[in-house]
């Protein structure tokens, strides 16, 4: 029994990574190759999340609410770019940091308005709900289709940003974005498309977690934080960096919250182990991080290996 | 157009003159609600111009200071949870408690620059927080009463006034040594390794370890806004550690005008003046001052002071400003 | 003033060699100049003195003592100090207070919380005698950030001077200047001849054959030959080097 | 010295408070306004709000000024809106006050100013036990009064072997401590997740390799509702019996529907209850706002009605009002049936179980028991008033 246990908690692992990586691909791309610190990129996700909310219940299928999601957030994502985040590249990550904080109040605030304060109800689509039988447990049908999604985002940015011509310019842009300019690329144009590329990502993100997690305003500032761990230990700007380091923390806070308190229970006794277990492993994530950036600050996957 | 009268220069004294009214104007119009309410702004600015030493100074984006803000408010629950109500232990907790966390997160955070640096700082806090939250002892989440103001002799924290007085002095005294400091040997030092370390390294001295010093003085400093927090309130609680709070103060550092000395004073008055104002409009408050902020961002290059700053040269282009630095 | 000394001085970069066995031997007082084409290896040879890089291999000896573990600031206070190739000055600073800084740093410490630094009697008075050296007493309250390529190069120069360092190295301080303006430069070197030991590496042929008392030349990261300037310009591998022909 | 003295009369004047008219009602309201529990407190002001309009905007026969006071849910904000109310609003009563971190958080100013407090949304403990106060009520619950009717509920139905759940804060501790506190029976394991928690497939998988005969959770607001969904998502609904306090509610139904479909929830009001006070109160909350009221939309309305009778009762006089509201409880209709203060101003009265069922095209909630009737809470013993 314990062997199936331990099967279905790194398949929940690998679940939670993707789901991570799916909004982190979206933010190392737009910290690392426009060195623009977005800390509104949660927001784009509950953008995802409320688009595809409201599609789907208005009747749509599911992946008529995908398409939504994508659209609304790519639509934000645009709009955002060319009125706030276009005049602040050359600025200081601080400015960055302080125009972010002021979108995020904005949007929860809004979404607060519009929608009010009740989370949305999601219904998992009709397809996907059921569990499958995994040597006698039942695994949800959905969780599979997050991490098979995933996986093909995954493939997916890596093929669009290694084996396409506007991938190649991504990347051009990227170390040099004066000869990308100089050579009559539309520098502007491009950083749009690529923070609109983020933000779709991150809509994408929103829309699978939607049926898994309550949709309601704020739902990005959790995850965000979560979100910048993942990129800090990938090393900033890394896509294959970020596919890694999402696992990585998928499958150690999973793991943490799970054996940490009882590992402890056989060392400590109960009372101790009951108050210490859950401490730490809401810290496990932070403590994996302390320990990545103090002995590689570049993150375990640089990103000159993008 | 004499020096002293330049509005830059006149700012800060006239802004503590006014602050120091404050209490007799509330007690005048029987509205101690000011008083607690300006306390509460002075303390933040404390908190702010502490932060503005490690961020404004030395360069180090700290996304994790409401962490020493919460070591300082403990360090002063937990000595009245167990009965101790002397200020001078609650100040020693407080000071030391502070000095040690910023070395000890220092040390390992200075190990990394730019957005590294960033997302540690806020790992620490993070740590802190959960580490609060499953104390139980303490009273965790939902936080903890102080059952002892600090009391200095005479002095008792624990009314408003005093309180007032207690946390207008402390930052006037360290913006006065803000002031100074920016031109001291250590200071220039500082800032010059915001500019260039490997520079500063090739004259001889030690970029990092000054930048370690000035990380442990902002936490300290940091910690005792936390502990004139604790006495305000009369409670503690881990949720004044949250990540939104160390965004909070970065904001107020850089809207009043980040590297500045008058900068924290006005970001912290501004923010907090601004904010109670817009609540008292909408209840959707936050829709209007997310925008103001972000405005701030795109257009206020370098804060309230600066544009003051700015402002005047324009006004009354002054002989060239010797030892004005401009971030 | 001090001497230095290099025995088998080695640098590697993964399987390059930057740095061949060099060895130097400078006497106090004089003025050794090091020239040699681009890539052959100067700033890196630099950077190996003053302590930025680790050598791979061989020693350092400054004033007879082996520093070839010492990091940069310890040689710094010990008066072994550089300027730098590429400018790098505090530009939100005034140019009396880089010097004052500068000053300070190599003499005394900035552990100091309060007075301010230009109130430093010794520190002022060598950042101004610097600054008098280097003809930029004029523009001492002008924020760096506003001054012209050249003046940053002297100002350069003064951070250096102001430090009373005990030996200088200067890393191609003409560099980007006008013809004129190397001729000032060169006239300032040769009144500090006497005064400081100096290592300089420069591009500028006139200034080194102006100011050398012996030239070494450096060619893929080897020392080829150290003489006096009139025999520098009469050795033929050198003539080669410098005319083109490809050594065998 | 004369710009100082210029000064103090001028901005004495301009931060007077505005001169109300003397006989009115000042009632303060402070509730989570915005956050990821800002659903709670709109909820209570809508239901206090809607009491306020049903009585002609006036509240035991004076005329009525609602302060609304947004307290972020952080305990710092909830103190200065408090200090606020008594200091500049000079409220006679104040309302609300959030859950128990930020209620605790204004105790100190409230008992010091003795202004007459009435909590439509905690219970903690300290307030019912020996910090008990004579001007702070609690409308709503004593923290542990729920868990405490659903450990009866499962010992009742003789259920073996129960699985306990709960956030890793004080609220989370104390519920499943009220539940054992009546539950006799095998605790398989008592699992504390982490605060705001997203993803609980972890812990799920956990729960159902131990195969426990049910299991006990209290997820308040978003984590309860994905607690739940993941729950149903996992197929365990349906074959594990789901008992649970704040999590399934009036709040959280509308976004978890089917998700909740067979558990069974602990509380002391439901839409559901079948009194005539209630019928009229939820039509009317249904007909203003367009859905059906919770718990916390209860109490707001009880709260104000509560005022209405001891406002009139204590004519004016600030003094007598804690005394009035005591005595008032009495005579209220409340909602929720059955209700008074206990000796340390807690509420002694019944607590339900109700079952989430398919009901047609709906999904509804039914009452399928009374655990506790007329119920005390265990901390009143230690309270020193009469």
């Amino acid at each position: 029994m314990n062997l199936t246990l331990l099967l279905a908690q790194l398949l929940n692992g690998l679940q939670y990574g993707v789901l991570l990586f799916l909004l982190a691909a979206g933010l190392t791309l737009v910290f690392g190759i426009m060195s623009f610190v977005n800390l509104a990129h949660g927001s784009l996700y509950m953008v995802g999340a409320y688009a595809a909310a409201l599609a789907y219940g208005a009747g749509g299928s599911f992946t008529l609410a995908m398409l939504t999601a994508m659209a609304a957030a790519l639509a934000v994502g645009l709009i955002l770019e060319t009125t706030v985040v276009s005049r602040l590249y050359r600025r200081d990550h601080l400015d960055h940091v302080l125009a972010t904080f002021g979108l995020v109040m904005f949007f929860n605030e809004a979404v607060r308005i519009v929608w009010g304060p009740q989370p949305l109800f999601v219904q998992v689509p009709e397809s996907l709900v059921g569990t499958v039988d995994l040597l006698g447990f039942g695994y949800p049908l959905y969780r599979f289709a997050i991490i098979v999604a995933g996986l093909v985002v995954a493939i997916g940015s890596y093929l669009l940003i290694h084996k396409t011509r506007v991938g190649m310019l991504i990347r051009a842009g990227a170390q040099n974005p004066q000869m990308v300019a100089a050579l009559g690329i539309p520098i502007g144009l491009l950083n749009a498309l690529l923070f609109g590329v983020g933000a779709m990502l991150a809509g994408v993100a929103g829309a699978m977690a939607g049926p898994v997690l309550s949709v309601q305003s704020g739902m990005g500032d959790a995850v965000l934080i979560t979100t910048l761990v993942v990129i800090v230990i990938g090393g900033i700007g890394s896509v294959t960096g970020a596919f890694y380091a999402a696992l990585i923390v998928g499958v150690v806070d999973t793991m943490g919250r799970v054996y940490l308190p009882l590992l402890l229970r056989q060392v400590a006794d109960r009372s101790v182990a009951d108050a210490a277990g859950p401490a730490l492993a809401s810290m496990s994530v932070y403590l994996l991080m302390a320990l990545v950036l103090a002995l590689r600050p570049q993150g375990l996957f640089p990103a000159h290996r993008t | 157009m004499t020096d002293l009268l330049r509005p830059s220069r006149a700012l800060l004294p006239l802004l503590f003159l006014l602050l120091a009214c404050v209490p007799f104007a509330a007690a005048a119009a029987q509205q101690p609600f000011w008083t607690s309410f300006f306390a509460r702004i002075l303390i933040y600015a404390i908190a702010a111009s502490a932060l503005n030493l490690a961020l404004g100074y030395g360069g180090l984006v700290s996304f994790g200071h409401a962490l020493f803000l919460g070591v300082g408010a403990y360090a002063v629950a937990l000595p009245a949870f167990h009965g101790i109500g002397s200020g001078w232990v609650h100040l020693l907790f407080c000071l030391a408690g502070g000095a040690a966390v910023a070395l000890v997160i220092g040390a390992i955070s200075l190990r990394t620059s730019g957005m590294a640096f960033i997302m540690i700082t806020l790992a620490f806090a993070q740590m802190g927080y959960f580490l609060l939250v499953s104390l139980k002892f303490y009273g965790g989440d939902d936080g903890l009463p102080v059952a002892a103001p600090s009391r200095f002799g005479a002095l008792d924290l624990g009314s408003a006034p005093v309180l007032y007085g207690v946390a207008w002095a402390v930052l006037l005294v360290l913006t006065w040594w803000m002031s100074r400091l920016r031109a001291a040997p250590f200071g220039m030092a500082l800032r010059a390794a915001r500019q260039n370390a490997r520079r500063v390294d090739a004259m001889g001295l030690q970029s990092r370890r000054l930048q370690l010093a000035a990380f442990t003085l902002s936490g300290t400093a940091c910690a005792l806004a936390g502990a004139l927090l604790a006495n305000l309130n009369a409670f503690v609680s881990p949720s004044s550690m949250s990540w939104s709070v160390s965004g909070e103060l970065i904001v107020m550092v850089v809207l009043g005008g980040i590297g500045t000395v008058a900068g924290p004073v006005m970001g912290a008055l501004v923010f907090l003046g601004l904010e109670e104002g817009l609540k008292g409009v909408t209840e959707h408050w936050m829709a209007l001052f997310g925008p103001l902020i972000v405005l701030m961002a795109m257009f206020g290059r370098r804060g309230i002071v600066g544009w003051i700053e700015a402002l005047e040269q324009s006004r009354w282009p002054a002989r060239a400003g010797a030892g004005r630095g401009r971030r | 003033m001090a001497s230095l000394q290099t025995t088998d001085l080695v640098k590697h970069f993964g399987g390059l060699t930057v740095t061949d066995r060099v060895c130097l031997d400078i006497r106090p007082g004089e003025l050794h100049a090091v020239i040699g084409p681009n890539g052959a290896g100067k700033t890196t040879l630099i950077n190996q003195l003053s302590g930025e890089l680790r050598s791979s291999g061989g020693a350092v000896r400054f004033d007879g003592q082996d520093v070839t573990g010492w990091a940069v600031h310890r040689r710094a206070r010990a008066g072994l100090l550089r300027s730098y190739q590429i400018t790098s000055v505090f530009e939100e600073f005034t140019v009396l207070e880089n010097a004052a800084l500068a000053a300070r740093a190599a003499r005394g410490h900035a552990w100091r919380f309060w007075r301010p630094l230009l109130a430093d009697p010794t520190a002022r008075a060598a950042a101004e005698e610097a600054l008098r050296a280097t003809g930029l007493e004029a523009h001492a309250g002008t924020p760096a950030g506003e001054l012209a390529y050249g003046q940053r190069r002297q100002l350069e120069l003064a951070m250096a001077l102001a430090a009373q360092p005990r030996f200088l190295l200067l890393d191609e301080p003409m560099a980007g200047m006008s013809v004129q303006e190397s001729a000032e430069v060169t006239r300032l070197l040769q009144g500090l001849k006497r005064r400081y030991t100096i290592l300089l590496v420069e591009h500028d042929m006139d200034a080194v054959f102006a100011l050398a008392d012996r030239i070494s030349v450096l060619v893929y990261g080897r020392l080829m030959f150290t003489g006096s300037p009139e025999e520098i310009r009469e050795h033929p591998e050198v003539r080669a080097v410098y005319l083109g022909e490809e050594l065998d | 010295m004369m710009f100082r003295a210029l000064w103090k009369a001028a901005c004495g004047a301009a931060l007077a408070a505005p001169l109300i008219a003397a006989q009115a009602a000042n009632i303060g309201l402070v509730a989570p306004l915005s956050g990821p529990q800002a659903i709670v407190g709109q909820d209570q002001v809508d239901g206090f709000m809607l009491a306020v309009e049903q009585l002609g905007g006036k509240l035991g026969g004076q005329s009525t000024n609602v302060f609304k006071e947004d307290d972020q849910l952080r305990p710092e904000v909830g103190q200065q809106a408090v200090r606020k109310l008594i200091d500049k609003d000079k409220v006679d009563a104040i309302v609300g006050l959030s859950f128990s971190n930020v209620l605790m958080g204004s105790l100190p100013r409230i008992a010091e100013s003795g202004v007459v407090a009435i909590a439509t949304n905690a219970g903690p403990s300290p307030i019912a036990g020996a910090q008990c106060k004579p001007s702070v009520f609690s409308m709503a619950w004593q923290n542990d009064g729920a868990a405490e009717a659903m450990g009866k509920f499962v010992q009742d139905k003789g259920v073996k072997r129960v699985y306990l759940m709960a956030p890793n804060y004080q609220a989370g501790k104390d519920m499943l401590a009220g539940f054992k506190r009546f539950y006799k029976g095998e605790v398989v394991d008592e699992v504390y997740t982490q605060v705001n928690q997203l993803d609980y497939s972890a812990e799920i998988a956990q729960l159902q390799a131990a195969r426990p005969d049910a299991v006990f959770v209290f997820y308040p607001g978003g984590m309860g509702i994905n607690f739940v969904k993941q729950m149903s998502q996992s197929g365990l609904t349906g074959k594990l019996p789901l008992y649970s306090v704040f999590t399934v509610d009036g709040t959280t139904l509308p976004s978890l529907r089917d998700a909740a479909v067979g558990t069974l929830s602990g509380g002391m009001y439901d839409a559901a209850l079948d009194t005539p006070e209630n019928r009229r109160f939820v039509a009317a909350f249904e007909a203003k706002y367009k859905r059906t009221p919770s718990l916390y939309a209860a109490t707001g309305y009880d709260a104000a009605n509560l005022l209405d009778i001891a406002l009139r009762k204590a004519g004016g006089d600030a003094k007598k009002l804690a005394a009035a509201v005591k005595a008032s409880a009495a005579e209220l209709k409340s909602v929720r049936g059955p209700f008074r203060f206990g000796k340390n101003n807690m509420p002694v009265q019944d607590y339900y179980a109700f079952e989430t069922m398919r009901d047609g095209g709906k999904v509804a909630t039914r009452v399928v028991g009374t655990p506790l009737k007329a119920h005390v809470d265990a901390y009143a013993a230690q309270c020193p008033l009469n």
